[in-house]
């Protein structure tokens, strides 16, 4: 099944068990059914809980805040990622400070769920991976899905399970990807709510940390890796990309001492230096990578686009300098 | 405690007495240095707080409020020994401290000191109300400088579009901060939630028995029809803005205080009942403070 | 190159030919697999661009335009080879291939994909212009559905409160992507600027000669006054809101296609000057796939 | 001098010399010159190059940039930098985007300044450290005020030299504090167009790296670990906040192989990640320390705000942390 229609049939399962589940965003009446057709038959099969809206992305996650206050479970989409700085304010400013501030036993049950990223040619406002922008805020989760994990079963879980404001990023390329069987890769899971996998047999030489779309070019490295420079890596797996569980990830990394963290947004201030500094405890082999899109929007034809986002080559690249460098 | 002889306009004048002298006590704290931060006061505009909010049912109704939030408060029926204790940061602190004095919440009441930020998630509030069923009301408060804010405008249409159960409470004081009415608000302020489809109707009075009676029609209208409804108060208040801040012209403000809303509803009292309503209120006030101190400074987490 | 008998009419239908072949042209090429992300043509809407934007002044005017700029970049006189290389991504594009077909300048115009965030940015191009004492015009170009983000109502004010030279140009295609007009915009379109101070128009036709005369008179307006304009185009796409996601129904678009802009004014040309509109169009058109052709990829960052 | 007089001098100054330099903002007119008086004078002064503006904050950046555009060069007050969520997308996805975006050798010369912190009882929207939020934004410059370097100099670089937009924090408490005079403390200054400085004499024992009002309670914990620890502290002083200028700190971190990272804004995904990511590649003696404020929101009590903002004692702590702890 591809990602999308994990994400579409957990959305029809959820909303046909619970009443409470608003789906809300622009568009996303059938039979159009959502820009990247998430919401495709929602309307129709449950016409009293989808709302399609304005083109007001500030407000309607207000409205999803609201709603939220009033014990329903609204999950509302933002067509672009690229959009979230629109709903800055709503998101930190109101929708995550509102439990601790107002120290009410007081949920704020909203999904806020959004494509992200590039490599589809929609130029600098389309492409972008924003949600470096929104990790380590106080009481907002930042989820990603990928192929590893059931997106469904972690929408799921974003829905009915997390009590405070939750931003899910998907990424557009994995909507058309096939999900990872379980067995097809070797992999296990931590038992946090949020799991991360740790994916890879054997003795690893390296860890990879990385999250969402990511997986599939580290995937390819990691391949190269293995067959071209007999080198043994360890995927893991983030799906709870803020706040970060460090614990599978030093345990990785306490056996590789070697680790490249993966993004596809602008590595500078990203997700990766948090990754990084959260486990500088550890002493390491050679100093720890980073691999990110390079400081400048995102350009809209292909070769160009290209060379501004990771590739796999620069994984490849960045495992085997944590091979041969060494610290100064 | 109310006693069982009193009448409307004695509850009226009590209702506002209670916020004036909160607010002063307020300022006087802040002056003391009792109290960090900031903090806006109503005084003056006392009589739209008792007038509207004052007359919602708080077992079924919401409130979203803004900075200048503690006479929406406690005309809502909120513990005033809560809200003195969240602004003074003592443990009895309705929010225990954390919101301090414009982010409180209470019951169905609830405000926020980014302007703008709350006019959304009322609708939503209203929003969920109507999918329940439920015949609540949603009241969001702004004043004429809020009118700024683009979410305002987004929210307006959200409203018409689906027929939202919210009152839009428009305080225009003729002040943001220290900008005049006519330097951030072009146009006009009823007519700005009219193109889209939105009822509206305006009111430029500080007399509380006159403002009721506008009120409790705008709040039946919303409450009977479902539908959003804009009800603009033409108002003023004598404090600052905050604390200190003030720049207006004095002779102005003098002028509006002849209209002061505790004025006017006191000369439909006589002495003895005047009394009694500062006696009740020096009483409640100074049980209050008391809880505060008894209380303790925040210190829990 | 027009040629010196041309009239009027001709222009008109010339331009507005242009416009049609090329973004006919953009989405065969989509459909070819030529090009990637997406791209939104304006087909249908082509007098709108050609009647107000071709009035423009190159020289002092201002444009900002959306999503849906490929007609009002044409209009304004930019060149169609630096267009396509743009949606191309050949080094010839006018961005050299950074924007693609939503984020184009070109000399006094420009356009951005996220909807709402030009206008604040147009109104302070209108202001620069104001505090250098030119006497050019801004165009900020929305459509219905941008009505629904909150910076358009922020701007509003702004431009009515300092007099900004501005026009709100307001294309109403009915719908925002799949979103048709009722779902998404509550009560009256040309209304929403008037709460503002400013003067509002609407004019309902895809007669270019017709549109033409109009836009003179709201372009002058703001020209002669100095004084921001609201004006609402009612108008209707034939294409789908960017590649093939058309959910309309096909009788409605049908109906709509009977006023063809193309039509209206081919009605005023003889077979001749059609026919040589037709072949000049194919003329530049193919010179500028050419000159795409030889540019090649764009690959410098 | 105070800084907020720095500011403001600074500002008269300029404003005198160009006329293409225009101050927008809610509630700058005189008498009133602003919620934090940096504006102080100017609409008197300069009547015609002064804006006060409606309640607007995500608009009247739009004005500036629009405004930059037409060859001028604003300065946007925000009147709380807790408000920078509602330009977000103005920062983010218009203004810091066109130069390279459009592919125009086109300024975008607008300075956003904010004042910024909490220490003051302001409660949860009004005291907070978001420019994080900011950081590593293609195209986008942020700057810090500090009391060791000329904050009125910083600023006249924010407006005549950088061609970028500018968010240029101020921190409140700063307003109030005595610019650091030349020759008060030993210091070097780095010859980046925005310098970070050098600050202490001696063999260093450790490093930190701080920005902002920061330098405040950095002070008193280097003079106390001086005094009761016999350990020699380095600081460097960064204005620049994104991009960094690793340089200087390299420079430091390399001599005294212990570094603390010390913010005022939430630890998680912080500055301080991309500092110690950046850094990472040099061996340290123990693990860097990041000191920053938990993750809560910030509350209006003033005995609560203490708990949440890092105190002189966390920086003690962290830096004696770095002199006794290991690697694992
Ligand atoms: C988004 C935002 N911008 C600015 C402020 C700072 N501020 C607080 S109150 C105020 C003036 C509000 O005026 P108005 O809406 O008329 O309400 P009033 O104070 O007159 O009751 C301003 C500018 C804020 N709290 N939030
Ligand atoms: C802020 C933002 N939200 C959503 C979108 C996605 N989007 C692009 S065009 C469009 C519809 C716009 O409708 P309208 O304004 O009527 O212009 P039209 O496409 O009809 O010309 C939408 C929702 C966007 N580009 N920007
Ligand atoms: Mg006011
Ligand atoms: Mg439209």
């Amino acid at each position: 099944m591809r990602v999308l229609e994990q994400l579409n049939q957990s959305l029809h399962a959820v909303m046909a068990e619970r009443s409470d589940v608003l789906f809300i965003g622009e568009d996303v009446l059938d039979p159009y059914g959502g820009a990247f057709k998430v919401s495709k038959g929602l309307s129709t099969a449950f016409p009293d809980q989808v709302i399609t809206t304005p083109i007001s992305e500030a407000s309607i996650v207000g409205l999803g805040t609201g709603l939220a206050l009033q014990g329903y479970r609204p999950v509302v989409e933002i067509m672009f990622g690229d959009f979230i700085t629109l709903i800055a304010d709503q998101l930190v400013n109101q929708a995550a400070k509102m439990t601790w501030m107002y120290n009410r036993d007081l949920a704020v049950p909203i999904v806020v769920r959004t494509p992200m990223g590039g490599r589809r040619g929609y130029g600098p406002t389309h492409s972008q991976t924003l949600e470096k922008h929104f990790l380590g805020v106080p009481g907002l989760t930042v989820l990603a899905a990928s192929q590893a994990l059931d997106a469904g079963a972690l929408l799921r879980i974003a829905i009915e399970e997390i009590d405070t404001p939750v931003l899910f990023v998907e990424n557009k390329l994995l909507y058309a990807r096939q999900a990872i069987e379980p067995g097809e890769l070797d992999m296990r899971k931590s038992d946090a709510q949020v799991p991360t996998l740790t994916i890879g047999g054997g003795r690893p030489d390296f860890s990879i940390i990385t999250y969402g779309d990511n997986l599939s070019l580290v995937l390819e490295a990691v391949a190269y890796l293995h067959e071209e420079e007999e080198l043994n890596g360890e995927i893991l797996m983030v799906h709870q990309v803020s706040p970060i569980d460090f614990e599978p990830l030093r345990v990785s990394v306490m056996t590789t001492r070697r680790v490249v963290v993966v993004e596809e947004g602008i590595e500078a201030h990203g997700w990766g230096a948090e990754v990084i500094a959260g486990l500088s405890d550890i002493s390491l082999e050679a100093p720890p990578e980073r691999v990110g899109a390079r400081s400048l929007p995102i350009p809209a034809a292909r070769g160009l686009e290209e060379q501004v986002l990771p590739q796999k080559q620069d994984v490849i690249d960045a495992v085997i300098r944590t091979v041969d460098r060494y610290h100064v | 405690m109310p006693v069982a002889t009193e009448n409307l306009s004695q509850i009226l004048y009590r209702d506002m007495l209670l916020i004036r002298r909160t607010e002063e006590k307020i300022l006087e704290l802040f002056s003391a240095g009792k109290v960090g931060g900031t903090t806006h006061t109503c005084i003056g505009q006392e009589a739209n707080a008792v007038a509207l909010v004052g007359q919602l049912d708080r077992q079924r109704d919401f409130v979203v409020s803004n900075h200048r939030c503690h006479g929406h408060y406690l005309a809502y029926g909120g513990p005033l020994d809560g809200l003195l204790g969240e602004i003074l940061g003592t443990a009895n602190g309705v929010c225990g401290g954390r919101g301090g004095s414009q982010h409180i919440k209470y019951d169905r009441f609830q405000s926020n000191g980014v302007l703008g930020g709350g006019i959304p998630i009322a609708c939503g509030m209203a929003m969920g109300e109507k999918l329940k069923g439920g015949d609540g009301i949603t009241v969001v408060s702004i004043g004429d400088g809020a009118l700024g804010e683009g979410t305002l405008y987004e929210s307006l249409n959200m409203a018409a579009l689906w027929d939202l159960p919210i009152l839009f409470l428009v305080e225009n004081n003729r002040y943001a901060q220290s900008t005049p009415l006519h330097l951030g608000v072009a146009g006009s302020i009823v007519d700005r939630a009219r193109p889209f489809g939105i009822r509206a109707d305006e009111i430029d009075t500080t007399d509380v028995e006159e403002l009721l009676v506008w009120s409790s029609r705008a709040i039946e209208a919303v409450r009977l029809e479902r539908k959003p409804h804009w009800a603009v108060m033409h108002t003023y208040r004598f404090s600052a803005h905050s604390k200190g801040d003030d720049t207006r012209d004095e002779d102005e403000v003098r002028a509006y205080q002849e209209k002061d809303p505790l004025r006017i509803q006191s000369a439909r009292l006589n002495a003895e009942q005047l009394d009694e309503a500062e006696a009740w209120v020096r009483d409640v006030l100074g049980r209050a403070l008391a809880a505060c101190d008894a209380a303790g400074e925040a210190m829990k987490l």
